[in-house]
């Protein structure tokens, strides 16, 4: 009676047109106690107005996104942080859900101008990791519990080694990865690790950490913030945008029988959600570049197939043939990556924010040439959430 | 703009203890019940979003444990807020409203029993100024409390009758965890937690969870004749620094009013997530409720899960509406210290 | 020579909460049988899915799973990884391997450890038992279990192990 | 079903030593604290936000004058504690209060000490008595008590 099926573009769905009109971040870095938290998110949405050439009185609404409560010990930060974010005397969304919280907090804020309530949204994400450890607010310890938490990359190897087991894949794709993504940092000067000279050998002399993963194959743990102005066609004026041209969450439940944590099909689901709203039928071709969440070498290849942008089996070789370069063929994680600057509840919201960036011109050192559709994701939990958008530089 | 029905709501019993179920054993029953009386299921939802705080067990993540309860093969469009369940059901009018929906499922749980309540919500303070102070929660309402009567604008009589109305009326709630009467000289002999509020100005510790069901106008009618619709919502956040509040009023709520239009409009009930004994005069004063019934659920003095009293506030006013001959509803949620921030809900249903 | 110590650039906030963990009625029916040795997982009742541990739910369905189904303590390993860093409040000591272990008879995995094997040995579709603590220290914990360790039994082939509604 | 008496129950403690970096304004605020003096922020339209705030509500401006207030202010609001519980930091009686202090135009939230509560009124005068401690937090203030 009720099942809704939805087709055709994002058009079609909304009546309203969205898009981004400014990004700002904050430098990122493993311990910025040169700030306050309020401090911390403030600088990501100043650098966001300025870009986006607003005031305060344009901002209708806030939408606040971040990972877990327990990592800076403050439960529900919205509250603390309303006048640090401009939101007194507006309405404010919290948002989480685990690491594709960024991703989902900017499809929130869209959703907040296409739903024709707001015309014009400021979205905020942050982590300030350096105020606890990761790996003790991801899993404390519980009574009845076994001592068997080996944190999150003891949690995302095994899949990694099934992935390399099913498809025969060498283990110098990750250590490709890895280094591809911190010379892409070199060329932002907000990234976290900036590692000179950085080469797979580089990578593959590093300490094992969770086997297949070497440290550099793994994400850094950071501080740090990123905002986003989205607003509606009409109040766009002769800025820069973005145009939202699809956007799309999915879920699945942990521990549920039959999933596939390699390839989950709620990724499979919200790639194709998103490409259908946005009328792509070939990602690889049509798509010009990605910002793909990727905080373990491995999952590039294995998100380059969840996502559709090559068959199963066969994401390893695009990796192996320099296609996820700067300047190949389909360009992932120009700015580093999640491999370079992770403050976990913004991590998502920087792949969405970067990809506007690209689509905007906007990305200075690390811009692709001529990149007029570019896509954002995000994934959380045991590789269970997934956030996805397409940008583009023009509305048709 | 694409107008939006609530078409279905339901309760968990609130238990003080909730020890013998876990997130999933608490969530699947409301949930199930829903789909039972629509004959409807999870395929049949086109956004679900849920309101949680880890920090209430100390579990991180309890949210993504709560999703279990919920079918999601295949997987489903689906989002979390850390905040009371009312903004989940705000966030999912949202998307029904751009047209990324038709139906939503709204769900939120809580559980306060396995922690300190009092220390824990200290950390929803300024964690530099504030926190490492460890206010308490009550204290933190009773120094609202104070103003409040400090300017006469509530009277201890009236906290008096909040308390006894608020027992009196949760025989209208299969599901208050409190039922039983007090007189006057009861409440005036209860110890003092923090004063001047004493345990029964206070919400009593709960565990629980609730589900809601809206959908676009256009769906609500393949359910019902007269489908109850949010014909306003709004919500609006106050500052952090207590110190530069008026506590005496509120400005978020006042701010609300003026944009819903709602100074001067007569509503036939409301129900008010007010935690503690003073605040429902001073609110029912604020928002022009004095001779509207309100609270007849008996509210979160009866029974307060965390998470979910908002969602519940909203919840009752539908069922007020759809059980009874009444077309105007008012419906408040709120979150952080004092009334911090506030969220309006006008329901109407159908004539 | 002494070093003089550097400044602090932040200050300690110590935050401290006591709570009390109650297991829920599924986890608690598993743990009374791990207290006896036994694992015991829990079946939908719709896609007939076997859960261990469980709790209390199957995702694939949105029901309790409230049917009973003894298992062995005989598995395979769904896949792995050598864990070569030590992790806070964890005391094993590093490289140690954590596993997906899929119990026979079952349709999800859960980590553990495995030990009783060269690490090199260790391989996806390896066949391995529990290995108990002593009987007078179960507990009600899968800590009753010291680790898994290989059986000699021909390895699976894990794509078999893929969940199909019947 | 397990009956509720059955039931595994068991207590764990969630505890952490959070690193709280202060910023430059906060750090000048405990910084302050140490020499014995309360900072506040004053904001362009001349607003005093004590503790010094890092940004005005209501302009949403970022605050970075900072002008001494205090030490003493008259009582806002409060809540008086006869037992306190075991998170509190001050074990005997006590209130937590708004206090206004003198030169500020926002009150401060903190904790008033060694009096009894019939002392206590909304504009009773209190005073800062300090911690003898210097760990640049809040607590560098221990309490207030009633201005002598």
């Amino acid at each position: 009676m009720f099942a809704t099926q939805y087709v055709g573009s994002f058009g079609e769905r909304t009546m309203i047109q969205a898009g981004v009109i400014g990004v700002g971040q904050t430098k990122y870095d493993a311990k910025r106690r040169d700030v306050s938290m309020a401090g911390l998110v403030r600088e990501a949405i100043d650098n966001a107005m300025l870009a986006a050439n607003v005031e305060w009185d344009a901002i209708d609404a806030v939408v606040l996104g971040k990972a877990p409560d327990m990592f800076e010990g403050v439960i529900m930060p919205e509250l603390y942080l309303a006048d640090a974010i401009g939101a007194v005397g507006k309405p404010v969304l919290r948002v989480h859900t685990a690491g594709s919280v960024g991703g989902s907090t900017g499809v929130i804020a869209a959703t907040h101008v296409c739903s024709g309530q707001f015309k014009t949204v400021l979205t905020v994400t942050f982590e300030k990791q350096s105020e606890s450890n990761a790996t003790w607010a991801l899993s404390p310890r519980y009574p009845y519990s076994p001592h068997i938490n080996a944190g999150a990359g003891g949690y995302f190897a095994p899949f990694i080694r099934e992935y390399i087991r099913r498809y025969d894949a060498p283990e110098h794709i990750g250590w490709k990865v890895a280094a591809k993504d911190r010379q892409n940092a070199l060329k932002n000067p907000l990234a976290h690790l900036h590692i000179p000279g950085i080469d797979e050998k580089m990578v593959s002399d590093t300490p094992m950490l969770w086997e297949p993963l070497r440290y550099l194959e793994s994400c850094p743990s950071s501080d740090g913030a990123c905002a986003m102005v989205i607003t509606s066609q009409d109040q766009v004026g002769d800025r820069d945008v973005a145009w939202i041209k699809g956007m799309a969450v999915r879920s699945e439940g942990t521990l549920s029988a039959g999933r596939d944590e390699v390839n989950p099909q709620a990724g499979i689901d919200c790639a194709k959600d998103i490409y259908n709203q946005a009328g792509i039928t070939n990602p690889y071709k049509e798509i010009d570049c990605a910002e793909i969440y990727v905080p373990f070498s491995w999952y590039e290849p294995m998100w380059l197939e969840n996502l559709g942008f090559c068959e199963l089996g066969e994401g390893w070789k695009v990796t192996d043939r320099d296609a996820t370069a700067i300047d190949g063929e389909m360009p992932f994680n120009m700015s580093g990556g999640v491999l370079s600057s992770n403050p976990i509840g913004a991590s998502g919201m920087i792949r969405f924010g970067e990809a506007a960036l690209q689509v905007m011109g906007q990305a200075q050192d690390h811009q692709v040439e001529n990149a007029k559709v570019a896509m954002g994701h995000a994934y959380g939990g045991a590789a269970q959430f997934f956030a996805m958008w397409i940008v583009s530089s023009s509305l048709d | 703009m694409k107008k939006v029905a609530i078409i279905g709501y339901a309760q968990h019993p609130i238990l003080s203890n909730a020890g013998a179920l876990n997130e999933v054993e608490l969530i699947m029953p409301v949930v199930h019940h829903l789909f039972d009386e629509l004959g409807i299921d999870q395929k049949n939802i086109d956004f679900t979003c849920s309101g949680s705080c880890d920090y209430l067990q100390g579990a991180a993540f309890a949210f993504v444990e709560g999703l279990s309860a919920i079918q999601t093969n295949p997987p489903i469009k689906e989002s979390h807020v850390e905040m009371d369940a009312a903004w989940a059901m705000y966030e999912s009018m949202l998307k029904i409203q751009m047209g990324d929906a038709d139906t939503a499922l709204i769900y939120g749980f809580g559980k306060s029993s396995p922690g300190n309540l009092d220390s824990i919500m200290s950390l929803q303070m300024d964690p530099y100024y504030i926190s490492p102070l460890w206010p308490d929660r009550v204290s933190l309402a009773a120094l609202q409390a104070r103003v409040l009567l400090d300017k006469k604008i509530v009277t201890k009589e009236q906290m008096l009758s909040a308390v006894i109305e608020a027992r009196v009326n949760s025989k209208n709630n299969k599901n208050a965890l409190i039922n039983d009467l007090i007189d006057e000289s009861t409440y005036l002999e209860e110890e003092i937690i923090s004063s001047p509020l004493n345990a029964f100005d206070c919400p009593p510790i709960s565990d629980g969870s609730s589900a809601m069901i809206i959908a676009s106008e256009e769906k609500a009618y393949e359910y019902t004749d007269k489908p109850i619709l949010i014909e306003g919502i709004d919500h609006r956040i106050e500052s952090s620094n207590l110190g530069s509040r008026d506590l005496s009023s509120s400005k978020s709520l006042q701010a609300s009013m003026d944009h819903l239009q709602l100074n001067n409009f007569e509503f036939d009930v409301a129900e008010l997530h007010t935690q503690f004994s003073f605040e429902l005069p001073f609110l029912r004063s604020l928002l022009g409720l004095v001779d509207v019934p309100t609270n007849l659920s008996g509210g979160p003095l009866v029974g307060n899960v965390m998470m979910c009293a908002g969602l519940d506030a909203i919840g009752k006013t539908y069922e007020s509406l759809k059980q009874n001959d009444l077309h105007r509803g008012l419906a408040h949620a709120s979150s952080g210290p004092c009334l911090q921030h506030n969220m309006l809900v006008h329901l109407e249903k159908e004539q | 020579m002494s070093t003089e110590e550097k400044p602090k650039d932040y200050s300690e906030s110590p935050i401290n909460l006591e709570y009390f963990y109650t297991a829920g009625s599924a986890t608690t029916r598993f743990l009374n049988q791990v207290k006896e040795g036994k694992l015991v997982g829990q079946a939908c009742p719709k896609c007939k899915a076997v859960y261990v541990p469980p709790r209390g739910s199957c995702p694939r369905c949105g029901v309790a799973t409230n049917i009973e189904v003894p298992l062995t303590d005989k598995g395979c390993i769904e896949s792995f990884t050598v864990v070569h860093i030590p992790i806070p409040g964890n005391p094993i000591v590093p490289p140690y391997v954590c596993a997906m272990i899929r119990l026979d008879g079952s349709n999800i995995s859960f980590l553990h450890l495995i030990q009783g094997v060269d690490i090199q040995e260790i391989r996806i579709g390896m066949r391995i038992q529990a290995v108990w603590k002593p009987k007078e220290e179960w507990t009600h914990s899968l800590e009753n279990i010291k680790w898994f360790a290989p059986i000699d039994e021909p390895d699976i082939d894990v794509a078999t192990l893929r969940f199909k509604e019947s | 079903m397990s009956d509720h008496k059955d039931l595994l129950r068991a207590p764990f403690e969630l505890g952490y030593t959070y690193k709280r970096s202060n910023g430059p304004v906060m750090s000048k605020f405990f910084d302050g604290l140490g020499e014995h003096k309360i900072l506040a922020t004053k904001s362009s339209a001349g607003k005093v936000f004590a503790p010094a705030a890092e940004f005005d509500p209501d302009t949403h401006e970022a605050l970075n004058d900072l002008v001494e207030v205090g030490p003493g202010g008259a009582i806002e609001s409060f809540s008086w504690i006869e037992k306190p519980q075991h998170h509190h930091l001050v074990k005997n009686p006590f209130a937590f209060a708004l206090i206004k202090l003198d030169g500020a135009d926002t009150s401060m939230l903190h904790m008033v000490a060694n009096c009894n509560e019939s002392d206590l009124s909304i504009g009773t005068r209190v005073t800062a008595s300090w911690s003898s401690t210097q760990d640049k937090r809040i607590t560098d203030i221990q309490f207030f008590t009633l201005e002598t």
